[in-house]
Formats: C-alpha cells, sequence, structure tokens
C-alpha cells in the first residue's frame, strides 16, 4: 500500500516538474511576451497542480491536505489575477 | 521518499532558475517580471516538497506567505506601471 | 541524504550569482527583480538552515513588502530624467574597492570555515527555560522575554523611520494623506485581486500570529501580511489613504510600544523588573503583547510603502 | 563540507559583493540594493552560526536567529527611508531641471 502511495507521488511529482521544465523553455524561446505568458501559466497552472496532488498522500492528516490544497488555489487565484494584468502591461489590450 | 521529494526540490528549482535569463535579456520589464513569477511559483513548489520530505507541516505556512506576497508584488508592479502610461502625457506638474 | 548538500550547493550558488548580478545590472529595474528573486532565494536558504521563523520573515518583509517598495519607486525613477549625472568611477577606485571587498569575503570565510568546537549555543538555556513561559515556540519567547528589550526598542526603530519618512512631506502637505499606491486608474483585475485576496490574506496573517507561540510564525510575519493586503486594498482603490496626522492614526501606531512598555513598567511593581512578567501570567501577557504588535507593526509597514503625505491626492 | 560551512562562504561572498556595490554602483537605488545584499549576507552568517549551535531539539539556537527578525525589520524600515528620500531628492532634481541653472546635487556623485 505504501509502496504504491510512494509511486503515486513519483509519478505526479514527476509530471509537475516536467510542465516546470516546458513553462521555463517557453519563456526562454518563445517569440513575444504574450506567447511566453502562455507557457508560463502552464507551468504556474499544472507544474504546481500536479506536484500538489503528488503530495496529497504524504500529508498527515486531512488539514494538513487541506492546506496544501489552499496554497494551489491561492497560487491559481493570484497566478490568474497576475497574468491578466501582466498581458495588461505588456502594452496590447488584453 | 525524503531524498527523492528533496531532488525533485532541487530540479524544480533548477530549471526554474535557469529561466531567470529572461531577467538578464529582458526585453521588455514584463519579461523580467514573468520570470520572477516563475521563480516565485517554483520556490513555492520546492518549499512544498521540502515541506514533504522533512515532514513539518510549518514549513507548508513559508509557501502559503510566498503565493500571497508574490500576487501582492505583481499588483504593486502593474499599478506603477499603469501609472506611468497614464500620466505620461501630463504636463510635469500635474504628475505629482 | 546525498542530494541536500547539492541543493544546498545550488541554492548558495544561485544566491550568490543573483548578488551579483544585482550590483553590476546596468539597468535598475532588472537590479529591482534581481533583488526579489535573491530575496526568495534566501528564503529557501533559511529553511535550509532550519530556521523556519527568519524563512517566514524573509518571505514576507525581506522579498515581499520590500520588493513592492522597490518596484514602486523604480518605475517612478525610470519614467523620468535621471536625478543625479551618475559618474562611474574610475579603473583605479574600483581595483581599490575589489581588493578591499574581496579581502572582508576572505576574511569572513576563514572565519566561517574555522569553527570553534563546539560551537556556542544558548539552545539548551532557551529550551529550558521555555515550559515557564507557557510559550511552545523557542524564537517567540525570545522575542518577547529574554530579550524583549531588543523588540521593544526595534518597534522605536521603525517608529523613527516612519517619522523621518512623514517629515519629507511638502509643506503644504504636512499630516494629510499619502498619495495612494500605484495609479488612479481603476482596472477590474486589480479590483477582484483587492477584493477577494484580503479576505484570505487577513486570515492567514492572524494565523500566523496565532500559531506563533508554538509554531513558526509570529506578529513580524504576521503584520506583514495584513500590511500587504492593506496596500492591495488601497491600490485597487477599494479604500482611500488614512489622513496621517489623525489622532487615531497615531494611535494605531503606537499602540503596539505603548503596551509592550506600559507591561514593561508594570514589571517593576510586580515581579520585580522592566519587562519580566510575573509568574504565571506569562502566556497571557506574551499574546496581550503580541496581538498589539501585530496591530501596530501592519499599520506602521503599510504607511512606511505609502511614503509622505502628498496634497490633493483625493479623486 | 557541512552545509553550514557552504552558507557560510555564500555569506562571506554576499557581503563582498555587497560591499562592492556599495561602493561602486553609481545609480543610488542599485547603492541601496547593495547595501540590502551586504545585510542579506550577514544575517545569514547568523544563521550559520545558529546551525552550528544546533542543540536541545532545535535545528538552530534560536537567539540567533531571534535576533535575524529583528534585523530584517529594522533592515526594510531603514530601505523604506532611503526609498523616500531618493524619491523626494529624484522630484526636487526634476522640479530644478525646468530651472535655469540646476542648483547642485553632486552629494551623490563625489562620494565616489
Amino acid at each position: 500500500m505504501s509502496v504504491l502511495r510512494d509511486l503515486f507521488t513519483i509519478v505526479l511529482v514527476s509530471a509537475g516538474a516536467v510542465f516546470f521544465l516546458a513553462g521555463t523553455a517557453g519563456l526562454l524561446r518563445f517569440p513575444d511576451p504574450l506567447t511566453r505568458l502562455h507557457a508560463l501559466t502552464k507551468a504556474d497552472n499544472l507544474g504546481l497542480g500536479l506536484i500538489v496532488i503528488g503530495l496529497l498522500p504524504q500529508a498527515d492528516g486531512i488539514l494538513a491536505g487541506l492546506k496544501l490544497v489552499v496554497v494551489w488555489l491561492l497560487a491559481q487565484l493570484a497566478g490568474a489575477a497576475a497574468t491578466r494584468l501582466v498581458a495588461r502591461a505588456t502594452g496590447r489590450p488584453g | 521518499m525524503a531524498e527523492f521529494l528533496i531532488a525533485m526540490a532541487g530540479v524544480v528549482l533548477a530549471v526554474v532558475s535557469v529561466g531567470l535569463a529572461r531577467v538578464l535579456w529582458g526585453p521588455a520589464d514584463a519579461d523580467r517580471l514573468m520570470a520572477a513569477q516563475l521563480l516565485g511559483t517554483g520556490s513555492v513548489a520546492a518549499v512544498l516538497l521540502l515541506a514533504a520530505a522533512v515532514g513539518s507541516p510549518a514549513i507548508v505556512d513559508a509557501a502559503v506567505i510566498l503565493t500571497l506576497l508574490a500576487a501582492f508584488a505583481i499588483a504593486a508592479f502593474v499599478s506603477s506601471q499603469f501609472d506611468s502610461d497614464a500620466t505620461a502625457d501630463l504636463p510635469r506638474d500635474q504628475q505629482q | 541524504m546525498s542530494v541536500g548538500p547539492a541543493l544546498d550547493a545550488g541554492l548558495a550558488l544561485l544566491a550568490s550569482a543573483l548578488a551579483v548580478w544585482v550590483v553590476l545590472a546596468r539597468q535598475a529595474f532588472g537590479a529591482v527583480v534581481g533583488f526579489v528573486a535573491f530575496g526568495l532565494v534566501l528564503s529557501l536558504a533559511w529553511l535550509r538552515l532550519g530556521a523556519v521563523d527568519v524563512a517566514l520573515t524573509e518571505a514576507a518583509i525581506g522579498s515581499g513588502v520590500t520588493g513592492a517598495v522597490l518596484l514602486a519607486a523604480v518605475t517612478r525613477l525610470h519614467c523620468a530624467r535621471p536625478v543625479v549625472a551618475a559618474a562611474r568611477c574610475g579603473r583605479r577606485t574600483r581595483a581599490i574597492s575589489i581588493a578591499s571587498a574581496g579581502l572582508v569575503s576572505a576574511g569572513l570565510a576563514a572565519l566561517v570555515l574555522s569553527p570553534t568546537d563546539p560551537a556556542p549555543t544558548l539552545a539548551p538555556q532557551a529550551a529550558a527555560a521555555l515550559p515557564e513561559l507557557g510559550v511552545g515556540n523557542a524564537i517567540t519567547g525570545i522575542l518577547l522575554a529574554y530579550r524583549s528589550v531588543d523588540t521593544l526598542l526595534e518597534k522605536i526603530v521603525l517608529l523613527l523611520a516612519l517619522a523621518g519618512i512623514w517629515s519629507l512631506a511638502r509643506d503644504g502637505a504636512w499630516g494629510d494623506r499619502p498619495a495612494p499606491p500605484g495609479s488612479g486608474r481603476r482596472d477590474g483585475t486589480l479590483t477582484l485581486l483587492g477584493q477577494v485576496l484580503p479576505p484570505l490574506g487577513i486570515v492567514a496573517g492572524i494565523y500566523i500570529v496565532w500559531v506563533g507561540a508554538d509554531a513558526p510564525g509570529g506578529a513580524f510575519q504576521g503584520g506583514a501580511i495584513l500590511a500587504a493586503m492593506w496596500i492591495l486594498a488601497l491600490m485597487a482603490r477599494l479604500a482611500d489613504p488614512p489622513v496621517v496626522g489623525r489622532i487615531g492614526v497615531r494611535l494605531a501606531v503606537g499602540i503596539g510600544p505603548i503596551v509592550f512598555l506600559a507591561i514593561g513598567f508594570a514589571g517593576f511593581a510586580l515581579p520585580g523588573g522592566f519587562l519580566s512578567y510575573p509568574a504565571g501570567f506569562a502566556k497571557p501577557l506574551i499574546i496581550v503583547i503580541e496581538v498589539a504588535l501585530t496591530f501596530s507593526i501592519a499599520v506602521v509597514l503599510g504607511l512606511l510603502v505609502l511614503g509622505p503625505s502628498a496634497r490633493g491626492t483625493q479623486r | 563540507m557541512s552545509d553550514a560551512a557552504l552558507y557560510g562562504l555564500c555569506s562571506a561572498v554576499l557581503v563582498g559583493v555587497g560591499l562592492y556595490g556599495t561602493i561602486v554602483q553609481p545609480q543610488p537605488l542599485q547603492k541601496i540594493l547593495a547595501f540590502n545584499i551586504v545585510g542579506s549576507g550577514t544575517f545569514l552568517l547568523f544563521g550559520v552560526i545558529a546551525r552550528r549551535g544546533a542543540a536541545a531539539d532545535m535545528g538552530g539556537d534560536p537567539v540567533p536567529q531571534a535576533m535575524v527578525i529583528t534585523g530584517l525589520v529594522v533592515a526594510f524600515s531603514a530601505t523604506a527611508l532611503a526609498v523616500a528620500l531618493l524619491l523626494r531628492l529624484h522630484d526636487e532634481a526634476g522640479r530644478a531641471d525646468d530651472a535655469p541653472t540646476p542648483p547642485a546635487t553632486d552629494d551623490e556623485t563625489s562620494g565616489c
């Protein structure tokens, strides 16, 4: 059981790291600010989300798990708003 | 397991810090800020991974603070950015 | 544990590289963003050093609130002509500075690499005295009991900095409202962020103060979060900055140190010394001080970010 | 190498780099940043000393850690004051630019 749990964590956390990799690659390689922003949001949402889901089985107790989810939701909210604000700041109509 | 989680924290940080090259290159200020935002999210992920590795729930609080203040810092940047757009075409003595 | 040292080495390298970038960057905005990133990396380093309390403070104050002040300042400096004709140093000055800075670094490195054995520590004493206070977090105990004079004086430093900033106001604006942060432009997303984030942030801030008695957290970290949420609401134009000359503002700024001092002087009468707590009442007194301090810290930090008063900011 | 020694070297580097920047950097805002880096390096040194003093079931000696927390707050207030001074100086300079003869603002440059 514990092996299965750890496997779940390993797979999802690794997948999350891959999304961070993709986000960084996009940030570095994409040609203009808006496409780079697009790449960044992938890392923000999916990368962090997968890592949080992967860590859930490792959390001891429901409250600790809930706190992880809260961190992710906060990051989602902040990230979404920040993305729109940065898009606005790039000078084109958002 | 702890070792794997610490290693993944290192991997995420390493990946994200490569993105910091955008802080060097720019070209726009928004690009620099995006790199910082990516580092912020990556740090949150790394903190969560470290918290799970050490088994200390208090470390998760650091992730909460980082998330809240990352949003705050970006709002501070953008709202001051609006300022320079909005007042750029006003005569100087009306800017203050 | 072989991956731990690799992570430490990476963090140390990243911090040093960012520091070099901040110092050498030709463009101020890039330097400021680098500095915010530097703060993030440092708070991870603090976690690795086992100092969760410091990591929380660094994340909240060192990186977050300082970053906001700097980002706002750099855009204001950006859009106008440079302040001073920035003279670059000559080659000889550079060489001398590199040599002397290198000397300082080398001296510190030599110190660090030759540790005293056994390392000096007060941890056992701090741990032994904790049950008496009824506080579980040794750092909160030190800040508010064993070395509370430091904390009190630090509050005074905050007030002095605030007085310094307020005295930069122009004559006509004396005691009036500071300029609201950001611009006057209303923006839907910013309004949404200003409406949604502060309630969550206030809960988080109070939580951080509350757990501070027994777990990492405390008045500084919680206060910084509350201040950030206040500034966010002001940026979104959901409220106006306060008129700083008003007695209520002065009271909010001073209430923390006042309560601290009152309890401190009461210590003369009861257990017989400045800032000593009567047996059995240590924990409730610490909590009273902490709540008052949190409130004052939040207000003072917010006002420090807002800057001096400016006239005619009411829109 | 232990983690304490590693971060100790890092703090030595930070102090050196920050010191160099404080002396050489011509832009006042970056001078402030450089000075903050000296501060961060010093705090990190405290963290290393605290780490070496780990005892009694604690990750580090809590006394230096508490001092760092105090120091961070003081560093912030000093930075905020410095930035406010700089912005005010900037306003004055901007205003003076419109006047026929700019007043002496070489206080900043003469130090270098």
